[in-house]
């Protein structure tokens, strides 16, 4: 009988994940050990809670660094692996994760909602993330998937003052189970296609051929999902609606992050058997081009950026589809999602924190007309919304340009030039809706009055941490570029 | 005494139950159910798929019996966060029609 | 140049100058004001340090620099100065100070926006002139929007957001799928760096099919910004609303863009399309050159009419670009020389005429010819300077602008005779709603009370407008120390044309 | 001698810089001597330059002085120095220029005296005058255009110089714009020069049609010679106010009189004809081109003298009584005979600038007004004046031995002699005619306002009349002046036939080498020559006199003028009011003009604001708007419905999917 031991791989492994779980538990004790009975509780800062996260976050992404290297294991009997294309998810997931417990205290006080379990759910939902993007086996996978999944439907309807967060749960919890029964089904097809595996790594060659394919699909739209791809899109805006601003833009970048790394890593193994890449391509250029569209006319800026995320998953389904691309695999293409996801990260958590530094009474400062004239009352706040909006739009000098080029790039060295042709284009139109909030902050007069938020230092940082994160994608992007190109050399199955 | 495909058939149905009774019932009690429905129809496949292979003797360690109750353990979680926001709707909305969540659209 | 990089400094010099500028305090406008004409002096003496070194026998890249930036992706950090872009520079760092002081009374709202926008779009635009790599220049290309989007969208007129917006889109409509283009030369070439894909090109040219799509898809970019009938309605907006500051810039460099794109990028890399494209490209710029100056015939608004003049000078400057050849073979530089010449002039030209009309602007608040008329006996010395500004414009000799226009008529005239003469027919036109413009504006009786108490220009005025004259002077009688920086480049460029 | 040349030109525009910088600072009087002096100082370098060239005549090695001062453009094939060029027909107009324009100069000190806008007068001369010189002498065509455009941007600016009048604002804009037209012309010779000659140097362009160079067919069947020369006529119709391009002139009277007679009447606009000399190996080298010019000289010539008929502006009569002159000289060169239209330049320069001036004088003294029919009998108060506006009006009328009998009567020989000489031509003998009728117009209307503003009752507001005298004496000193070269100047070019002692026989025409020598006749053939001369002389003074008689007899003294002014036959009447109307030309114009800009609204209103920027633009815009609300639509909020989507959507890719498998 074998000794029940971790190895030394394995701890490593596990250990950037075990601190957001340790932190996030620590953190709802402290809640329940700290808290006082006071009234005006939920308007105090509890820096001890912003201090504590902060510190595990940290924690989190040195773990990071404590690696083997580049090579890839498989570990805790094919579980989970522990190679380089992870911690990067891993590391963007936990920057995330950190910027968020950063901004939140500063924003729940503002708006008069600061509960320990926010700080708690974002560490627990980012463990388990951390876990999606090293998972290599359909029930890691799942479970991961699941507990992720759970955190988020919590924190979607967070404030249960509103009607809409209330709603915008509700939603996102019924599609959610409804999408995890297919994502399950998905993967219940293909541990009976593959004659008993559940490990990634057997989906290659040897699957039933109908069976494996649908299962491989039935579990890419599990993922899709999670993304916000077309058409399985229909919870995004309304539960970035619903949500907390800050939860809004946390769920934004780490869920996508997480199901990307995930669902690369399934093409990765399941390869291209059933011309799955024609597939993903058709669902990247309806992404595009329906949340692009889509958002044209929105005057709610949490909607407005939910279609835009949905426009982003659909660019980032273009390296996925190249990947594929005539049934080779060709997983270095896929370093273009890694950094676009990077780049997105700064790019969306800038506005989501700069909107969060913002306040409307107890509600959040979402829409156009609540910003207008920012650019005279806080003009620094309203120069982050600018850099994230151009970023977004992928105007050049931003980290937001340099991941479309990247995979723009890929797309017409692939020879499918028409996908970035298509690509361009609905980014031609989302410049449009782009501008509106720069419009509004700067082309017009303050109209309503818009508070900043008190205690801000920690959303300050956050936001100069995100700008500068632009700026520098933007302008040095080559050593986050190179170790992308590094982290998909290897994908561990 | 069945087989595999008779399980798979009935998983197939049952999925399909839980599927229309998501997408047509009104009351969130009854899709919650359905939601329900539709997971343990795939735990059924993954038995039924569990047992197969051990009978084929491919990797006889029972995978799909293991991913079944991992998944019941999910679903049970999943249940009871569904509830506590079905109780959240009722508080603020008093309705549990799904028809009625629709203050947010567009 | 003793390894000093001296166009990167020419570059960033006002980047960092904003920079500088941004931990002001807003309060302290002055300072803000003379630490942004400052810099932009700074600036044109580095340009003219650069001119002194530069030297003009060579037709190749001087001052190269060339840096890995981002090796991975296959962009280089790559500078370079020759021929084509070397007035342009100098245009640039020349114009921005004159800009700077014009703005000093008339931008009193957000002072330290204002200039840090300034002094961004300056680095954009000097960027976009020395890059030779070609994402690095799309770069440029694209970053030099925002400034400008933001000095329209705030500092406008009434309808500035519409225009803003509008401006905006429209570049950016075209720029994106040049990025394509792009994209693409990189898949056949191996690289963005300018001078090598011209090199593999020589040995390795691309299929004709390819070229036509990849040309067409510069051209639409550079063809909006230049701009082109007709993708032009984006500019009359965009002058009219924007601040006089910005209409200058936008006149005076911005538009000079696309015909300097089409000289740099579009035409050596694609020689085969541009063969077929340049009678389409040739009739739209001579459509340009009539139609835009029946369109500022009948204009009621200064600016107006002044942005639809650009139209009309602008399809000069296309049809010296694309008159290169004879039909026997033989090159005709003359053309080409006389365009990046009236490149210069026009901006001379038009950013004069802008910042006259900013001049008046600033103390009538009204750009409508209507409201004015008989002001040369209340502001003689303005109205001196207009008329300088117009004879510049509709090209008179000894002026800057004949020399341009001359040099791109008879260079047009030695290939295509028929292109010239309806082009010429532009001359007459362009005498026709200038002098309209003028008489209307500053002769005839002084019908309107207000405009009895205009005061004239000011010692400042005055000394931002005389560079200006002095300039148009010079050009005008001195050209060839102006064609001699230029033409041993376009002789040698032409050869790329083969 | 040759590094001297560039004082010519650099003198007025010394003058100009000064007076236009510091004039108003420094008050007129500094402006008169800085204004005056520097044409008089250039005069006399000029001076020098003519001795120079006439003494190397006199040795027999006729040269031209050329100055290259620096390289203008150089760009490729094309080379245009900033060179000055001197030959003896350069020299004398220069001369011309300088010497008419230095009277004219010291005229305006007294005339403008106390206008507002004094220095900027003197400025503006000055700078005309630098601009005339430069055309004169520059040694390529493109510097010459540089001149061309410049007297027309002084001609522009002087017109306009009262601009506070609406109808001098006008008038002087309808001048830049016409000679604009003329200079498209002007500027496609200069093309087709530098590409089928590879040069724009006057001489080598003009070697080059001697050679036979321009013998080429070009297009349309006509030869490059043709059509450079054709186009530099264009040139010249609009500078030389020709038919189409002359109805700027008349309306150009709206400037200060001086300008009328420095630019409008002696110097710019004679420049079309003294391009023809220069450029005379071109035209000579086309004979259809000389037709052309022919018919629209003569043309213009009648046209002109019929609209001068009726008028009873005083200015306006001597405008087109310019215009009609002009075609003369137009008229000439069409005959190919360069050296009497160059002649008729200068003695026309001499006469014509002395008209004007007489008038300015009257004008100055009436206090600005110009209407004969509110002057009359004014020989009383202006005798000097009257005198020196007689000696124009007859010089004008070609009486015998005044300037303008001689140039005129070599016009109308070289006329005659195509028609009617060794090589009879009908076409040369209709315009012939026409030329003939004209001179007979000419000095009917010339009487005509003599009678009107000298003779007879005065019809002068009687609160004016009191303060109606002599103007100041450098008008005097300036019209005496004239006088005289108008009396004597004629003496420049006696044909030979005319035994006048002491006088040599066509002194100008050998002079500036463009009078073509009878020396390969026979003694018989110069027998006939000159017997056709002495008829054609005949009929000239004869015509030019009964001019003046009939005039003589409708307007002369002790008629009752007004009883005149009304021809009663029907045919009469209709053909003054077309004459008064100036045969609608004017309004003929304005028709184009108005309809150009009416279309030109029109495609702004439809192409440019609603096709381009409402449709397709906006349009783009709004499809795309459209577009993304019909997806909005589509997020009804209903979670059936999204559930449904997620159904679909699955149940399709599936599909797809299985389809695609099935493909395999």
């Amino acid at each position: 009988m074998e000794e029940l031991v971790f190895s030394r791989a394995e701890f490593e492994a596990v250990l950037p994940s075990a601190i957001l779980f340790a932190t996030g538990l620590l953190l709802l004790l402290m809640d329940t050990c700290f808290g006082d009975r006071d009234p005006n509780e939920d308007s105090s800062p509890k820096t001890h809670l912003v201090l504590t996260g902060v510190a595990g976050a940290l924690l989190a992404f040195a773990a990071l660094s404590v690696s083997a290297g580049d090579t890839s294991v498989r570990l805790f009997a094919g579980a989970m692996t522990d190679d380089l294309f992870g911690r990067f998810a891993a590391g963007i997931i936990i920057l995330a994760t950190l910027l968020t417990s950063l901004a939140a205290g500063g924003y729940l006080s503002g708006i008069g909602k600061h509960r320990g379990e926010f700080h708690a759910l974002i560490f627990l939902g980012a463990g388990a993330m951390v876990l999606l993007a090293q998972a290599t086996n359909l029930i890691s996978i799942f479970v991961a998937v699941e507990t992720l999944s759970l955190a988020l439907y919590v924190l979607a309807g967070y404030v249960r003052a509103w009607r809409e967060s209330a709603e915008g749960a509700f939603k996102y919890f019924i599609m959610g189970a409804f999408s995890s029964g297919f994502l399950l089904l998905g993967m219940a097809f293909l541990y009976g296609a593959s004659g008993g595996s559940i490990q990634l790594a057997d989906f290659g060659d040897g699957l039933d051929p109908v069976l494996g394919s649908v299962g491989t699909l039935l579990v890419i739209i599990g993922f899709a999902f999670k993304v916000g791809a077309v058409p399985f899109h229909s919870w995004v805006p309304d539960v970035y609606q619903g949500s907390p601003v800050l939860a809004a833009g946390w769920m934004a970048v780490a869920v996508k992050v997480a199901s990307f790394a995930a669902l690369l890593r399934l093409v990765m193994a399941t390869g291209d058997s059933a011309n799955m890449a024609g597939l993903i391509m058709a669902i990247a250029v309806i992404t595009m081009a329906l949340g692009n569209l889509a958002a044209l006319n929105q005057t709610n800026l949490k909607r407005m950026l939910a279609y835009s995320g949905i426009a982003h998953s659909g660019y980032l389904m273009i390296p996925v589809g190249l990947a594929l691309h005539e049934g080779s695999v060709n997983p270095k293409v896929l370093a273009g999602s890694l950094f676009y996801l990077a780049a997105y990260l700064v790019t969306t958590l800038g506005v989501f924190v700069a909107l969060s530094s913002l306040k409307h009474g107890d509600r959040d400062c979402d829409t156009l007309d609540a910003i207008k004239g920012l650019g005279r009352r806080h003009p620094l706040i309203a120069l982050a919304i600018t850099l994230s909006m151009v970023s977004l739009a992928g105007i050049p000098l931003t980290g937001g340009f340099m991941g479309k080029y990247f995979i723009f790039r890929d797309a017409v060295l692939g020879g499918y030039w028409q996908l970035a042709v298509i690509g361009i284009v609905t980014s031609m139109v989302s410049i449009y809706y782009y501008l509106r909030p720069v419009v509004a902050m700067y082309f017009h007069e303050p109209s309503e009055k818009i508070e900043k938020v008190e205690a801000a230092w920690g959303l300050h940082l956050a936001l100069g941490i995100t700008s500068f994160g632009i700026l520098y994608l933007g302008v040095m992007p080559e050593r986050l570029v190179a170790l992308s190109l590094r982290s998909v050399e290897r994908l561990g199955m | 005494m069945f087989s595999l495909t008779a399980c798979l058939y009935l998983s197939a149905f049952l999925f399909s139950v839980g599927i229309y009774g998501v997408l047509a019932r009104r009351n969130i009690l009854v899709i919650l159910m359905s939601l329900e429905l539709m997971l343990n129809a795939v735990n059924l496949a993954l038995v039924a798929f569990g047992r197969a292979h051990a009978v084929a003797g491919a990797a006889g360690e029972h995978r799909g019996q293991v991913f079944a109750i991992m998944v019941l353990a999910v679903a049970a979680a999943e249940a009871a966060i569904g509830l506590s926001l079905l109780l959240l709707i009722w508080r603020k909305w008093r309705t549990i029609d799904v028809r009625d969540l629709c203050r947010m659209n567009g | 140049m003793n390894g000093l990089p001296i166009l990167t400094l020419i570059i960033f010099t006002p980047a960092v100058g904003a920079l500088l500028l941004s931990f002001v305090d807003r309060k302290n406008e002055s300072v803000m004001r003379q630490g942004a004409l400052m810099i932009s002096l700074v600036t044109l003496l580095l340009s003219l340090v650069m001119l002194t070194s530069f030297d003009k026998s060579l037709g190749s890249y001087q001052f190269e620099e060339i840096q890995a930036w981002v090796p991975s992706l296959g962009i280089s950090y790559h500078l370079g100065i020759d021929g084509i872009s070397i007035l342009l520079v100098l245009l640039t760092t020349f114009t921005m100070p004159l800009v700077f002081l014009s703005t000093w009374k008339c931008v009193t709202d957000r002072v330290k926006e204002f200039q840090i926008c300034l002094l961004l779009l300056q680095s954009g635009m000097l960027g976009a002139f020395l890059a030779l790599d070609l994402i690095f220049f799309y770069l440029f290309w694209e970053a030099m929007l925002i400034p400008m989007y933001f000095i329209i969208g705030i500092w406008g007129g009434q309808r500035r957001i519409y225009a803003a917006i509008k401006f905006f889109i429209y570049t950016m409509v075209g720029s994106l799928l040049m990025f394509v283009a792009m994209l693409w030369i990189y898949k056949h070439a191996g690289t963005f760096d300018l001078p090598t894909i011209l090199a593999s090109l020589q040995s390795n040219p691309m299929a004709r099919e390819e070229q036509l799509w990849l040309f067409a898809a510069f051209a639409l970019s550079f063809a909006i910004k230049v701009p082109i009938f007709p993708l032009h309605t984006w500019l009359p907006d965009a002058h009219v609303e924007a601040p006089t500051a910005g209409s200058v810039v936008l006149a005076g460099v911005l538009l000079k863009m696309g015909t300097y794109g089409f000289l740099r990028f579009g035409m050596p890399l694609f020689p085969d399309a541009t063969v077929v494209f340049t009678p389409w490209i040739c009739w739209l710029a001579l459509i340009g050159i009539v139609y835009g100056a029946c369109m500022a015939l009948v204009q009621n608004d200064i600016k107006k009419l002044v942005a639809y003049s650009s139209v009309s000078h602008l399809g000069y400057v296309v049809l010296g670009i694309f008159m290169y050849r004879q039909a026997n073979g033989a090159d005709s530089v003359e053309g080409i020389v006389g365009a990046i010449l009236q490149m210069v002039n026009h901006g001379l030209s038009t950013g004069m005429l802008f910042l006259l009309i900013g001049i008046i602007y600033e103390r009538r608040h009204t750009r409508q010819l209507a409201n004015y008329g008989g002001i040369a006996k209340v502001v003689p010395i303005y109205s001196v300077f207009f008329i300088i500004a117009t004879l510049s414009s509709i090209g008179l000799p000894g002026l800057n602008g004949f020399v341009g226009e001359f040099l791109i008529l008879l260079g047009v005239f030695k290939v295509e005779p028929l292109y010239a003469v309806i082009a010429s027919t532009g001359v007459v036109l362009g005498a026709v709603y200038m002098l309209t413009l003028t008489r209307r504006f500053l002769f005839g009786p002084l019908v309107h009370e207000e405009n009895a108490h205009i005061a004239d220009v000011s010692a400042r005025e005055i000394v931002y407008l005389t560079p200006i004259v002095v300039m148009m002077v010079w050009i005008g009688l001195g050209s060839k120390s102006f064609t001699d920086l230029v033409e041993p480049t376009v002789i040698q460029y032409l050869d790329l044309l083969r | 001698m040759e590094s001297n040349l560039i004082w010519i030109p650099l003198l007025p525009f010394l003058g100009f810089v000064v007076n236009g910088l510091f004039g108003k600072k420094f008050g007129p009087k500094f402006v008169s001597w800085v204004g005056a002096l520097a044409p008089i100082s250039a005069f006399f370098v000029a001076v020098g330059v003519f001795l120079h060239l006439s003494r190397a005549q006199g040795d027999g090695h006729a040269g031209a002085l050329h100055q290259h001062v620096f390289d203008w453009i150089k760009v490729g094939d094309f080379t245009a120095s900033f060179g000055l060029l001197a030959d003896n027909l350069t020299s004398v107009m220069c001369l011309v220029i300088l010497g008419v324009g230095s009277l004219i100069h010291l005229y305006s000190i007294d005339y403008m005296r106390g206008d507002k806008g004094y220095y900027r007068f003197f400025a503006y001369l000055n700078l005309f005058t630098a601009f005339m010189l430069l055309l004169v002498l520059g040694d390529n065509l493109l510097l010459m255009f540089v001149g061309w455009e410049g007297v027309g941007l002084c001609s522009y600016l002087l017109i306009g110089f009262w601009f506070e009048d609406k109808a001098n604002a006008r008038a002087g804009q309808k001048a830049f714009i016409v000679n604009r037209i003329g200079d498209f012309g002007m500027l496609l010779a200069i093309f087709l020069c530098q590409r089928y000659f590879g040069t724009i140097d006057t001489r080598a362009v003009g070697e080059a049609c001697a050679q036979g160079l321009g013998g080429d067919t070009l297009l349309w069947g006509l030869d490059l010679a043709t059509w450079i020369s054709l186009l530099f006529f264009v040139g010249a119709t609009g500078k030389s106010a020709q038919i189409p391009l002359y109805v700027w002139l008349p309306d150009a009277m709206a400037g200060p009189t001086p300008v009328s007679a420095l630019i409008h009447a002696a110097t710019m606009v004679t420049s079309g004809v003294y391009l023809c000399c220069r450029m005379m190996p071109v035209f000579e080298a086309s004979p259809i081109t000389l037709n052309v010019i022919a018919a629209v000289g003569a043309c213009t010539a009648l046209l002109a003298a019929l609209i001068a008929l009726s008028q009873n502006d005083i200015k306006k009569v001597l405008a087109y009584s310019t215009v009609s002159q002009l075609g003369y000289m137009f008229f000439a060169i069409g005959m190919g005979a360069f050296g009497a239209a160059f002649f008729h330049v200068v003695t026309h320069a001499f006469f014509k600038a002395l008209l004007f001036l007489g008038s300015g004088s009257v004008i100055h003294a009436m206090h600005h007004e110009q209407d004969m029919r509110k002057m009359g009998g004014l020989k009383k108060q202006l005798p000097f004046t009257y005198v020196c506006y007689m000696v124009g009006t007859l010089a004008i009328a070609g009486v015998p031995l005044f300037a303008g009998f001689f140039s005129k009567d070599e016009i109308l020989f070289a006329g005659f002699e195509q028609a009617f000489g060794e090589h009879p031509s009908s076409f040369a003998a209709v315009f012939w005619g026409v030329s003939v009728l004209t001179a007979g117009l000419t000095a009917f209307y010339m009487l005509r306002s003599v009678a009107m503003t000298f003779w007879g009752e005065s019809r002068v507001d009687p609160k004016l009349l009191p303060s109606v005298r002599e103007p100041g004496r450098w008008i005097g000193f300036a019209l005496f002046f004239l006088a005289l070269l108008a009396m004597f100047g004629g003496f420049l070019g006696v044909p030979e036939f005319l035994p006048i002692p002491f006088v040599a026989d066509n002194v100008l025409g050998e002079f500036t080498h463009l009078a073509h020598g009878h020396g390969d006749l026979t003694e018989a053939q110069l027998g006939a020559l000159h017997s056709r001369e002495w008829i054609s002389l005949l009929i000239s003074v004869f015509v030019g006199l009964s001019g003046l008689g009939i005039a003589f007899y409708l307007y002369g003294p002790g008629k009752a003028l007004l009883a005149k002014l009304v021809v009663t036959s029907p045919s009469g009447r209709r053909l003054r009011s077309w004459s008064e109307n100036k045969f609608y030309v004017d309004e003929f114009y304005e028709f184009f003009v108005k309809g150009f800009h009416a279309a030109s609204h029109l495609t702004w209103a439809l192409i440019d604001q609603l096709l381009i920027d409402k449709i397709l633009v906006e349009g783009t815009a709004a499809f795309t708007k459209g577009t993304g609300h019909m997806f909005r639509r589509m997020q009804s909020g209903f979670i059936p419905a999204y559930l449904l989507t997620f159904g679909w959507g699955a149940l399709v890719l599936i599909i797809m999917l299985l389809l695609k498998d099935a493909g395999h």
